[in-house]
């Protein structure tokens, strides 16, 4: 363990930011590789965000188009907002790889490839015609190749790793030749590969073999002579840890239900993007969490509206599909007012879709996919570790004005990640909640649907609370007492009086903060996760001279109070969506803007260049 | 059972107006079930009545404690949401034959696996009575509604079968009419650990009426009610000179002089293996003729919510670091000045 | 027999129309005196409208305000549009049924009450201090009474009925009190219970007695001097028959499948008020068509889509809560571009709601419920006999346009009829669907999603077709192959051709014809079950002095071509909606147009004076 | 079973690339099922495969037959809509432990029950593999995976036990490994009216591995495999040294030498009761220990298809009066002039 004497000969060239992505077989390791370098360069102190991006089948077929798996991660000395439009560095594992990738490398890129991969068989599957590394294709780019596997089967020779097993190690050959090529620490990795794989066991050693290898191939090989240094960014002072956004929505409901001293309870079925939330809490169990593997997504919003009626955090988290299953649950959730958390983690629809892309088409369905008049609130993380913030905010409003709530996170946002400069936790704002325990109408009666003046909120009497026995239900209720009641009046003060409690929401929220001038010549609308792409999206059109402002929406209903006015300031709106128009047609039947839409359905988040394009587009049109 | 208890059934009804049809047989279960419940010495407030959508599932607005008249076939899935979140109630799910085994089938037989604390009291009346009277999943083959006005092409469920297939602990079957029999199968599911799921044979005199004449009818009931009884042999008919043998290819009735007595099962709903219940389930597929009434099995199986909580203990006993300060300890940090 | 002896004292008074309402218990048989008097009404000649409305339980308690059932039936000698909005005659069979309708009585109208049933125990029941027709309560409406069940109890004595059933035919004492009261033709009641309860058959008899013995009564009763007479409308020459509009959208489905030339499956799960469209086509099976009550209504949709792929003309009818059940698979219909009817007859949500009770609040859910970009086109009849021609367009799009098809009827015209001028069923516009037989690639290839060049559907080669073998799902496909395809420009291209598909349907369906002045001061917009009532309040307007239009959609997406034009004509659009503004949004949405709704949530259909008050209303604001 | 056939595994191959983990157990039972269809004398247009969602269910895409990989569950709905449409296809539902048990519970035991003309291979691997390796139905309790860190609490479903309760008439197991077997379970299947339904043991190397390693390790599965096979006694071990005996009380393994030959069970799947397959299946809850292979069950029993057929030919005999004009007379009409 003396990677520390293994210095660059030279002296490094400094980098403000870089983006590098490795790219190989759905076998490779990619992920893994990806994530430790991410999480040493964490360590290290610099900004980052990144963005994995895996095939449906668990593995495809090796070697193909479709088998690709790839990861990448953009680091900075500055405060960056994107996982970057286009890579600086390639690492293809092979040629389907290369062949899948090389379209998002920025020219002259550096493209960092196993040529023991490249062998006729490869390049038959990826369907390249000639072997492109030395073809005099890519000339275009800076290629380095590294007979990457044939050292790997070196290194670890003396592992204890045998047989087939051996190659499995050349993620962290690559890992190696790039940790040293940008200067990371290493001593990270070392100490996770010990504690994943346990203390000198053979795989951890082959692994460290593999990635000394890699380090020292970067050293002393010719070709690698070059280093870059990317120092820790200036990011405000504070303790910082690198977070998925699946990873900070668990803890922000965690933190909710201690907030509010309650239980928390999630009940879930499997689907890919949202399933590691259910994993993650479910390894959280010391914390008193009860996490429930229902038989569906219907079963799974059932047994947390049972534990809400019940009195606990009620939370059910799932993604497309299973958000149009729990649609008739969420109704009753609704009409029995009870507070309960829907997260949909958004992917490619419709139906099956592209199942591990993002996509932002479910914002229709979360407000209007229900039967009747059953409005809900909705709210979006902005970036991974927002997604901490929005679900205390989802659980605040939860409980205090007892309904349900949607959270719309998506694919990118779940597996994305970036450094999250945490909050005091002991200073997490409480969250106040009352169950009722003594009756609340005349001669001790108690009225399950009073309101309260404010919230509108109806009182949480759960069972097992003497004297407060009470009946809820699909049906209609009531004013007052809940009673079923089929009076037409009553319905229609019913059904006006859930609507006016989440409208009334907007009182509770902060108003919007707009970002730029407020006589800027257009107004760049977003939600969710584009956040980053499209704010720096709209500082680089202010950086090219154009005039933009930028507002970004976190509640999708109700929208904060101010956002009418805004919209009324500017004569053009944009609104970039991963969709095909849905908060773009919100806002023009809400407040007649005449909002246009930035369009993408490509499985992929935006670029800043997208955003950038489009409005330097219609600032042009001279219409 | 009635003891000295604090209850009476008065303090189990709830103030709705009860809106089943004159002669339902729903009315006869609700006195059972209240009665019952004014019976035990449990507080009121610790019964947690879920139901789903159909005659049937009206019931919780009438009984006097906790309740929720869900959805449609939900209503096992939100209870067992209800018995997870708080141990210490009784919850108990109303359904019907539409509601627990037409469109809530799957959450019913997850339930009975997972041995969730439940008592499942599925009315059987043969007929969705909400909708005006269209087959059920078990209506008799061949049966005339308005969505079969050529006869039913399905082959029903027996309830009992199925519940036995699904793994199901406690497994029982009574009728409206018998509300003595009732009571009991109540008793037997109250105290039972785990998920207990009792059929019960309940007369919609609207839309099915007469569907169980053979079990409740003066003249015929004696001679096909056949009473499961722990311990004793099954024996029925009006001198128990009808009797029940089990062989390797199930259940079987005899004169008990052809085969003598001691040839006749000896009930006993705690055998470890499945196979004589499920033999006896299959004595009868509908009440067309001598029909088990009774504890078919009851047999004792750690329920799913005494293993939830145990984990949970275990895993805080083993790790005591539960602030969020904590996880994202663990996590990994670093400290930008 | 010799009823026709039992001509009135008096000529009867000539009216040009008359709202009549039957109301009494659940048990009463109200919506069966309704629907004869209806029945003997249309055979007579006259226009008219009904709406039944009952209570959500089977049968209620007796006596009570919640177990009342009552049936309105609008007859004229005029082409009317709506079931009336006061009824100019109620009858009611005890004090609650009295209690809960008589708001809709107009001022000076007829009560006929059952004296018998206003004992003490009915009165408290229907929270009555004293008996209202004798404590002067009354004062503003001419009461008449008659002590029906003493009077059937005597008629139907030698009847062979006996015991509590006797009072049974209390209900035909009442429909021949009426039908005397309003010269209708007796013969086809007498027909109709013969043929019901079996020629002589004891209950045929008590029936009939019961009703010769109201209808005497009113005959030989000083009281009841006076008769009136509604002649036969001056309706289009023409055959007609009396239709509900769950009847004639099942006849509707019939009918576009054998002009396809194409079996009908119904894949269907009972829901109220759905049902009987099920139950209607199961007695057709003479017609070849399969029906299917699946375990729920994710089967019921599942094994229709399963039909549609096998060459059906498939359906699946439900309401509310079945729609979104359904939304997952509906998606699914949609990713493998199959045709597949889905019917929503709405009724009041959210939830369980008010079950029996009309709303046309799931519109929104058959827009936008759906995960992903999931474009369907939906339609909306707009009237019962409506119901059958809309049934036929929606196959006529889903065969067509290889797409499932949302239908949106309601509650109201589900149960309510109209006499239905009948097209000449030998000259229904046919419908030319082709299964593909032959390969329509190179090489003898077939590709199961190449489209059509003008409609953009996709080939239908149903399984059994030798040479055409290819598998459909879930998961994005690649144009023209249909295999699975990962690929980001398909993904975004497949889902603007699944978009353009839709849209494009706009170019097939006829053009809106306004109704009024093309400057008129106000448009009226509505849609589905409103239209009658809509288009009486426009007239109204228009009679009182105020310039008003009307356009009904029966198109909701896509719009008519010329929707966006006939919207900029006017300053002022109201959309009148049973929901709280749906349609509302979309027009503004889509054409910023600055619609405002007239919103009515109270389980209950428009009345036209509620239209005519909203335009003037608005016409009257100086803003 | 391979006679002069006119296909050969090619034809039944798609062009699509087989996408599971290399050394799955799918890649077997699709080289069986390939081999099984060119085996038959059938046109290929008239197999149609449906699929829900899973590793499992990506085989559609591999056959070249006409297939749809549908949605999670939904398969066996979706199937019989097919085969109700039209009587003349073989459809095949292709499903896993999650989407066959899971999700989809509920219509797998109605399409049983109803005994609609379906193959159903439902291929369990216990183990959710497709969102990568979470604990199923049929998961052994205590199970780790992600989301039972601490080890499953459900108790698993006895697949065999299920299909039996919910009035199956096929039922039988096999092991994706042992090919010969696999195909003659096709076989059976094909052949059977009605629904067949076939367990499938199939690993999951990548997040299951082994689960199944009692049955098909060199060491181990000769004492493990116990081959149910018609009309003889069930025996099984190296030499046949074990057998089964059953009784009241269920399904008990001895040595065939304490008991002799005549004493061990003959087997039957064609027994009208179901008991004895019932007893049979409880032999083993999982393979953990000597399982049976083979079919369970199969008797006959009308098809809701052939049914179906045959109430629409009755209608369409007794009532010829099938235009919509007929019907509107039927219904009643009046003329204006
Ligand atoms: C999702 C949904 N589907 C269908 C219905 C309509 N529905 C209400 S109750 C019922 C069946 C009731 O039958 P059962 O469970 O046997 O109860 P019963 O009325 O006979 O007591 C149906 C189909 C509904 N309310 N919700
Ligand atoms: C409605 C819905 N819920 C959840 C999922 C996610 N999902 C896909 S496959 C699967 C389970 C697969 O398990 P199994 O059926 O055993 O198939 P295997 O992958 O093991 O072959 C799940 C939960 C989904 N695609 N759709
Ligand atoms: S319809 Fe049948 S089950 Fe329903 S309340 Fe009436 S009698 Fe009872
Ligand atoms: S995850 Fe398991 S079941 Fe799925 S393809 Fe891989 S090995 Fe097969
Ligand atoms: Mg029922
Ligand atoms: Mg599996």
């Amino acid at each position: 363990m003396q990677e520390e004497t293994l210095s660059p000969p030279k002296p490094p060239e400094k980098r403000d930011r870089v983006v590098i992505r490795f790219a190989g077989d759905s076998g490779d390791g990619m992920q893994l590789a990806g994530t430790r370098f991410t999480e040493s360069s964490a360590a290290f102190g610099n900004d980052l965000a990144t963005f994995p991006d895996y095939p449906a089948e668990i593995r495809a077929p090796q070697g193909t188009l479709a088998g690709v798996s790839s990861f990448q991660v953009h680091i900075a000395d500055w405060d960056i907002l994107t996982h970057g439009d286009e890579a600086d560095v390639l690492v293809a594992m092979n040629p389907a790889a290369l062949k899948s990738n090389i379209r998002d490398v920025v020219a002259g890129g550096l493209i960092l490839a196993n040529e023991d991969a490249f062998d006729q068989r490869n390049l038959d599957k990826a369907g390249y015609e000639s072997n492109p590394l030395t073809d005099g294709s890519l000339s275009n780019y800076h290629v380095m190749t590294a007979p990457m596997e044939k050292l790997t089967k070196l290194a670890v020779a003396d592992s204890g790793v045998k047989g087939r097993s051996v190659l499995r190690s050349k993620n962290f050959f690559a890992l190696g030749l790039i940790s040293w090529m940008f200067n990371r620490p290493t001593e990270p990795i070392y100490e996770w590969v010990q504690k994943k794989f346990g203390e000198g066991t053979p795989v951890a050693e082959a692994n460290i073999e593999a990635f000394r290898a890699g380090f020292n191939f970067g050293n002393t090989t010719e070709e690698f002579h070059h280093t870059y240094e990317i120092l820790p960014a200036k990011l405000p002072a504070g303790t910082y840890t690198n977070i998925t956004g699946n990873q900070a929505l668990a803890w922000g409901l965690v933190a909710a239900a201690k907030s509010a001293g309650l239980t928390l309870f999630l009940g879930s079925y499997p689907i890919t993007p949202a399933t590691s939330i259910l994993e993650e809490i479910a390894r959280l169990k010391h914390f008193g969490v009860k996490t429930f593997q229902a038989e569906d997504e219907i079963a799974g919003v059932g047994v947390s509206l049972g534990a809400a009626f019940t009195g606990h955090l009620a939370v059910t988290t799932t993604s497309g599909p299973g958000v149009a299953l729990k649609s008739e649950t969420m109704s009753l959730a609704l009409m029995t007012e009870l507070p309960l958390i829907l997260v949909d983690v958004q992917r490619a629809g419709p139906s099956t879709g592209l199942p591990t892309k993002v996509e932002q088409s479910d914002l229709m369905m979360a407000l209007y996919g229900r039967h009747g008049e059953a409005p809900l609130p909705v709210l979006a993380p902005s970036s991974p570790s927002d997604a901490f913030a929005i679900a205390m905010e989802a659980a605040r409003i939860a409980l205090k004005y007892m309904t349900p709530v949607i959270l719309l996170s998506d694919g990118y946002l779940a597996n994305g990640a970036e450094p999250w400069r945490l909050p005091d936790f002991d200073d997490l704002p409480p969250i106040d909640i009352e169950h009722a325990t003594e009756p609340n109408g005349p001669n001790g009666v108690f009225y399950p649907y009073a309101r309260d003046e404010v919230t509108g909120a109806r009182p949480w009497a759960i069972p097992g609370t003497p004297g407060l026995e009470h009946r809820v239900g699909g049906l209609e209720k009531e004013a007052l007492t809940g009673n079923v009641s089929y009076d037409p009046d009553n319905h229609e003060m019913m059904t006006a009086a859930r609507a006016a409690k989440v409208d009334g929401i907007a009182n509770d929220i902060p108003d919007l903060e707009v970002f730029g001038a407020d006589d800027a010549d257009i107004l760049v609308v977003s939600w969710g996760s584009t956040y980053g792409s499209v704010r720096a999206g709209v500082n680089n059109a202010n950086k090219a001279g154009y005039s933009a402002a930028h507002v970004h929406l976190r509640h999708l209903n109700p929208f904060p109070k101010n956002l009418g006015d805004i919209l009324a300031r500017y004569d053009k709106v944009l609104v970039p969506e991963l969709n095909l128009g849905q908060l773009t047609a919100v806002l023009r039947a809400k407040y007649l803007t005449p909002a246009v839409t930035l369009s993408k359905v490509q499985g992929a988040p935006f670029m800043a260049n997208e955003v950038t394009k489009k409005i330097v587009d219609l600032l042009e049109d001279p219409s | 059972m009635t003891t000295d208890t604090r209850y009476t059934r008065a303090d189990f009804q709830s103030g709705q107006e009860v809106k089943w049809c004159p002669g339902c047989g729903d009315y006869t279960i609700l006195a059972s079930v209240q009665n019952f419940l004014a019976s035990l010495d449990i507080d009121r407030e610790k019964h947690v009545f879920i139901s789903g959508i159909g005659c049937a599932s009206r019931f919780p607005y009438y009984v006097n404690t906790y309740g929720m008249h869900s959805i449609h076939g939900r209503a096992p899935a939100i209870a067992t949401g209800v018995a997870l979140a708080d141990p210490d109630l009784t919850v108990w799910v109303i359904t019907g034959d539409g509601d627990g085994l037409s469109i809530g089938g799957n959450h019913l037989i997850h339930a009975l696996r997972r041995n969730v604390n439940l008592k499942i009291l599925l009315f059987n009346n043969q007929i969705y009575g909400l909708t005006k009277g269209q087959y059920s999943p078990t209506s008799e083959a061949g049966k005339r509604t308005k969505t079969s006005p050529m006869g039913s092409l399905d082959h029903p469920f027996n309830p009992v079968s199925l519940a036995l297939g699904a793994e199901a602990t406690f497994v029982a079957r009574t009728i409206d009419m018998d509300r003595e029999h009732t009571t009991e199968m109540l008793q037997a599911a109250y105290e039972h650990k785990g998920t207990s799921f009792i059929e019960i044979y309940q007369n919609c005199n609207v839309f099915n009426d007469k569907a169980f004449q053979i079990l409740t009818g003066r003249q015929e009931r004696e001679a096909n009610r056949i009473y499961l009884e722990a311990g004793k042999p099954i024996v029925f008919g009006k001198d128990n000179e009808m009797g029940v043998v089990v062989g390797i290819d199930g259940a079987q009735i005899v004169k008990v002089e052809d085969v003598g007595l001691d040839a006749i099962q000896i009930h006993d709903p705690a055998r470890p293996s499945p196979g004589v219940a499920f033999a006896l389930s299959r004595l009868a597929h509908g009440p067309s003729g001598p029909t088990p009434i009774g504890v078919f099995r009851q047999v004792e199986r750690a329920t799913y919510g005494d293993l939830m909580v145990s984990q949970i203990d275990d895993a805080k006993a083993r790790n005591k670091a539960t602030s969020i300060s904590d996880l994202v300890q663990q996590h990994g940090t670093w400290t930008v000045e």
